[in-house]
């Protein structure tokens, strides 16, 4: 098995090399592009496993969901779209996994017109199906209503005024979970899955306004700029990305999708970083040596 | 027209001060938090946007009453117009995106108030404008500013129907379709100016690999590093916001900019002072002053 | 697995194959799927619009909750079209203005109160040497960086002297931080590219070995 | 009148939205004014849709009736449109295939067409990012340099393998990363951009319900 990890890892090696000379010698970025598919494409095919340490955000928000009463009420929003799932949809099922192993009860909700409905209502009732739990008295998908800013505010007074029933019609008073659930004061805490600014808005209208602690799971590329509300204490914890969502599977003892995904990130990571390497090697040599032709200005 | 202007700008800081004193009397005279009228825990906030407001509207008036108010080069928007030149040169068209937000974000208001100033470039150059748009309110608006800077610059005819256009509703269509306009019309100058998401390193790389010049300008910190790697010219946060007015050279509309850098002083100032008495546990109260809720 | 499935499977995977294509060179499959999903997702907006705005939030609050007031927007939404018609096209202006206004009006306060001063707030932390060289360095740093990034965006003055030599700072810091920023990015983009992959490999070659047996 | 009127209602407009701030919701009607009128914003963009097909329509129906370059394309395009937006907009009582409920042509064309493209084109971005690096990375000057530094640093700690090999220079490393790069100096500066931004924002909508900036009416 050895050998053949290490003829694996070789040809990875050998390839990406070629690759990135054929950059510099023909000056054209889609040798680039090649070299990301072959690195994204062969993890899929054979597995790689590497060890890592948790980020303490991650830490933070996991403990203080696991510092949450049995049974609970969490309000778990699906605030992605359908492009961002890769990232995203791992993150609500380690969330709903957490929150259904200590029988918390869920209400679910989306700011997404396009989509957010539908992928709620499917990762939910996988996840619920998979945990045993029964809709109406464990979990509740509230859907989507137009104008987030109106929803989020309009919540805190009351939640039937906004969603007067769920996402397939049915009246919230019917719903055993939603008699005792009238406004956030009746919510333990809030758990944002998010790829967009709506986040900023659970915290300036709902943290902000109403006091919940409100948690989040968001995209890599939204992280550092939620990490400056996680300083100023306005959110509760942070998963950033592929690599959040891993943590959180390890710390959960569930690892999935987001565990595998990272062994091929590991290898576009270590390639882009060796390309930037070698790029400036050789800026630096055509700059004591003159230019000599090769295009990789213009790559 | 000009001449009304002051006495709005006058009304609204009286009434701001009337509305004050008028709320702190309401408050003070309620009973316990819940029960008032007034959201007395937001006296803060009203106070600092007194203090901003006036502080914008003595500047502007400053600058209506003719002083010289100076403000620096900032690089990238002087590059604008030799941006359009080079694209008339080249006989080939400019190429500008408002964001890709609805009309209820304020950088879609800079954005579109920048492709005004933008227009009546072209229009004088009659350089072919390209607007693609991802919201039909967007479209209303950016219409109307390319209209009226063609019609003032003296070229109502030079302006199509369809410069200002709607490609497609969502995101990623809206992308792929501006990718399209790229490789196919090959555009020699791509500006864009507004809330840019997860595309503006689709859209910078295509305009790149295109041989586009191109300037960005985004509030959106997250995307900045891109526009950065992949633009020519980068407008960060607040600059976005200043370009407009930079822009116009209306002494009227910089007096503004000269307002917002003497906040920015009071609050550099604040930060100090209050990590000063943080530091000695001193600091409480001074931190209360920027509650917000 | 049912033809159905397979051929939304193969569709799916064409329109996913003919968008990359355009890493290549930009050709007609590019084009296609370009038109059709620029079409599509104007089509959805109508739909999505026409549903959740016309009919939950005018027409159905009017007509079954009486709310007779909602023809005002109404109203402003229909002097929109004003446009079309030469000469009256600044009747348009008044529902721009209306919806510009508001806008403005949001902004002008949440921007103040909801960002500026929770902001200035979180940056006020403590210097005291006594809660160790660590948080101390990090109290600065922090403290450093917006100051100095502050300052970067002064514009009453030209950046030379002592205002240059902070704005000199801030732009460190504003790089250390892009740099920091696309660094963490790339792993969200690569994810998306996984997730694409996945499909590929799984569903798409998966759907042969169907096809074949 | 062409231009007072608009200046004035944008005034009030935003004006109700800052009073409506600063009121109670349940204790006073202008609070509870808030969220009508962000509905009206909305229905106000609602009616704008048909500015929007007007002017897809239009650009694509020429092209196709001039025979101009590429109009196949535009061709698709159209009947795109048509194919969505018709059944969205007819009643659901009347078919299972109209509305926008599942089951309906509306829902099958989002998932199996809209939504795998926006998932394609937003994977696309794997490739440019790599790309963007690899060009804009070089150390032509002190800011620059910094650039690459934090960002190749910032990339190695992001994968596990990367952090190993960052913590067999120092095993501090990975955690003075997080701390200082993302925690310290990005934070900072995210915190930076975010204030002036905002100031930004603050006057220029300022500008706008004083009437001082109006461009939507040109000037």
């Amino acid at each position: 098995m050895t050998f053949w990890l290490i003829i694996a890892y070789s040809l990875l090696i050998l390839i990406g090399a070629v690759l990135l000379y054929m950059t510099f010698r023909k000056g054209d970025r889609r040798y680039i592009y090649l070299a990301v598919a072959f690195y994204v494409i062969f993890p899929v095919v054979i597995t790689l496993d590497l060890p890592a340490d948790i980020s303490p955000e991650v830490l933070q928000l996991y403990e203080a969901v696991e510092a949450l009463p049995d049974s609970s009420t969490v309000m778990l929003t699906f605030d992605y779209y359908a492009s961002t799932l890769a990232e995203t949809e791992p993150m609500s099922r380690a969330a709903l996994r957490h929150l259904f192993g200590k029988d918390c009860r869920i209400v679910t909700m989306t700011t997404i017109p396009l989509g957010g409905p539908s992928i709620s209502e499917r990762v939910t009732r996988e996840e619920a199906a998979a945990c045993g739990k029964v809709y109406g008295d464990d979990f509740v998908n509230l859907g989507y209503k137009a104008n987030y800013v109106a929803v989020l505010k309009g919540m805190g007074n009351s939640i039937e005024s906004i969603y007067p029933t769920d996402n397939t019609g049915t009246l919230l008073s019917e719903l055993p979970l939603m008699r005792n659930v009238q406004n956030y004061d009746d919510i333990d805490f809030i758990f944002v899955v998010a790829d967009n600014g709506v986040v900023e808005y659970w915290m300036s209208i709902v943290n902000a306004q109403y006091g919940t602690p409100v948690g989040s799971g968001v995209t890599a590329v939204m992280a550092p700029k939620i990490y400056a509300y996680v300083g100023s204490g306005q959110m509760t914890g942070l998963l950033g990305g592929m690599k959040g969502a891993a943590d959180y599977e390890k710390l959960i003892k569930r690892p999935d999708f987001a565990v595998k995904g990272m062994s091929a990130q590991s290898l576009v990571h270590m390639f882009i970083i060796c390309s930037v390497i070698v790029g400036n090697f050789i800026y630096f040599r055509e700059r004591k040596y003159g230019r000599t032709g090769s295009g990789g200005k213009s790559a | 027209m000009t001449s009304k202007r002051p006495d709005i700008a006058r009304f609204i800081v009286l009434f701001q001060f009337a509305f004050l004193i008028l709320s702190s009397l309401t408050a003070a005279a309620n009973g316990t938090a819940g029960d008032r009228v007034f959201q007395i825990d937001r006296l803060n906030a009203l106070v600092f946007m007194i203090v901003f407001s006036v502080v914008i509207l003595i500047y502007t008036r400053w600058a209506r009453q003719g002083r010289k108010l100076f403000i620096r080069k900032i690089n990238g928007l002087d590059e604008v117009e030799e941006a359009v030149g080079r694209a008339t040169e080249m006989g080939k068209p400019v190429l500008f995106i408002p964001g890709i937000n609805e009309i209820d974000e304020i950088e879609t208001i800079a954005g579109i108030s920048i492709l005004g100033r933008v227009a009546r470039i072209t229009a004088r150059y009659e350089t072919p404008l390209l607007v693609p748009v991802r919201y039909p309110m967007v479209l209303a608006a950016g219409q109307e500013v390319v209209e009226q800077a063609y019609l003032e610059e003296g070229k109502p005819d030079a302006c199509s129907k369809d410069t200002v256009r709607y490609v497609a509703g969502e995101q990623f269509a809206f992308t792929a379709t501006v990718q399209g306009i790229m490789m196919r019309e090959r555009p020699a100058t791509n500006i864009f100016m507004g809330a840019f998401y997860a595309e503006s390193l689709l859209l910078a790389e295509s305009g790149n690999a295109a041989g586009s010049i191109q300037i960005a300008g985004t509030a959106q910190p997250s995307q900045l590093p891109f526009f950065i790697a992949a633009c020519d010219y980068t407008l960060m946060g607040e600059e976005l916001y200043a370009a407009s007015a930079y822009l116009s050279r209306e002494p009227l509309l910089l007096g503004g900019l000269k307002g917002q850098d003497w906040i920015k002083m009071i609050l550099v100032l604040s930060i100090i002072i209050g990590a000063i008495l943080i530091s000695f546990d001193a600091g409480e109260w001074f931190l209360e002053l920027f509650k917000s809720v | 697995m049912s033809f159905v499935e397979i051929f939304q499977i193969w569709l799916i995977a064409f329109f996913t194959l003919a968008l990359f294509s355009f890493l290549y060179k930009d050709n007609a499959f590019y084009k296609l799927a370009e038109h059709v999903f620029a079409g599509l997702s104007a089509g959805y907006y109508v739909g999505l619009t026409w549903n959740s705005v016309i009919i939950q939030q005018m027409y159905d609050p009017m007509i079954i909750n009486g709310k007779w007031y909602l023809f005002i927007p109404g109203l402003l939404g229909l002097m929109m079209f004003s446009r079309f018609f030469k000469g009256f096209h600044w009747i348009s202006r008044f529902s721009l203005a209306f919806v510009m206004g508001n806008t403005a009006g949001i902004f002008l306060i949440s921007e103040l109160h909801g960002k500026v001063l929770p902001q200035v707030q979180g940056t006020m932390v403590s210097i005291n040497p006594s809660q160790g060289f660590g948080p101390t360095l990090l109290s600065l740093i922090i403290i450093v960086g917006v100051v100095s990034t502050l300052i970067y965006f002064y514009f009453s003055k030209e950046h030379k002297g002592l205002l240059g030599g902070v704005a000199r700072t801030g732009i460190w810091f504003i790089m250390i931080s892009f740099g920091a920023h696309f660094g963490y990015t790339v792993m969200a983009r690569v994810s998306l590219l996984i997730g694409r992959v996945q499909f590929l490999i799984d569903d798409w070659l998966g759907s042969f070995s169907q096809i074949f047996s | 009148m062409k231009t007072t009127v608009p200046v004035i209602i944008a005034f009030l407009s935003g004006l109700v939205m800052i009073l409506a701030f600063f009121f109670n919701p349940e204790k006073s009607i202008i609070g509870r004014l808030e969220p009508e009128v962000l509905s009206w914003v909305t229905i106000v963009g609602g009616f704008t849709l048909l500015l929007g097909v007007v002017s897809i329509v239009r650009v694509n129906f020429n092209a196709v009736r001039r025979k101009s370059q590429d109009w196949p394309f535009k061709l698709a395009l159209l009947v795109s449109v048509f194919a969505m937006a018709i059944p969205s907009v007819l009643p659901s009582s009347w078919s299972p295939l109209f509305g926008n409920g599942p089951g309906s042509i509306y829902d099958w064309l989002f998932n199996y067409l809209d939504a795998p493209m926006m998932s394609t084109m937003f994977a696309m971005l794997a490739f440019y990012i790599a790309s963007a690096a690899f060009r804009a990375f070089r150390a032509r000057s002190a800011e620059s340099t910094l650039l690459l530094i934090t960002a190749c640093l910032v990339m190695l700690w992001r994968v596990p393998m990367g952090e190993v090999l960052l913590k067999g220079i120092y095993p501090g490393l990975p955690e003075w990363i997080n701390t200082y790069i993302m925690g310290g100096a990005n934070l900072a500066v995210q915190r930076g951009i975010i204030i002036g931004a905002a100031l930004g924002a603050a006057a220029m909508s300022l500008r706008i319900m004083l009437g001082i900036e109006r461009t939507y009416m040109g000037k």
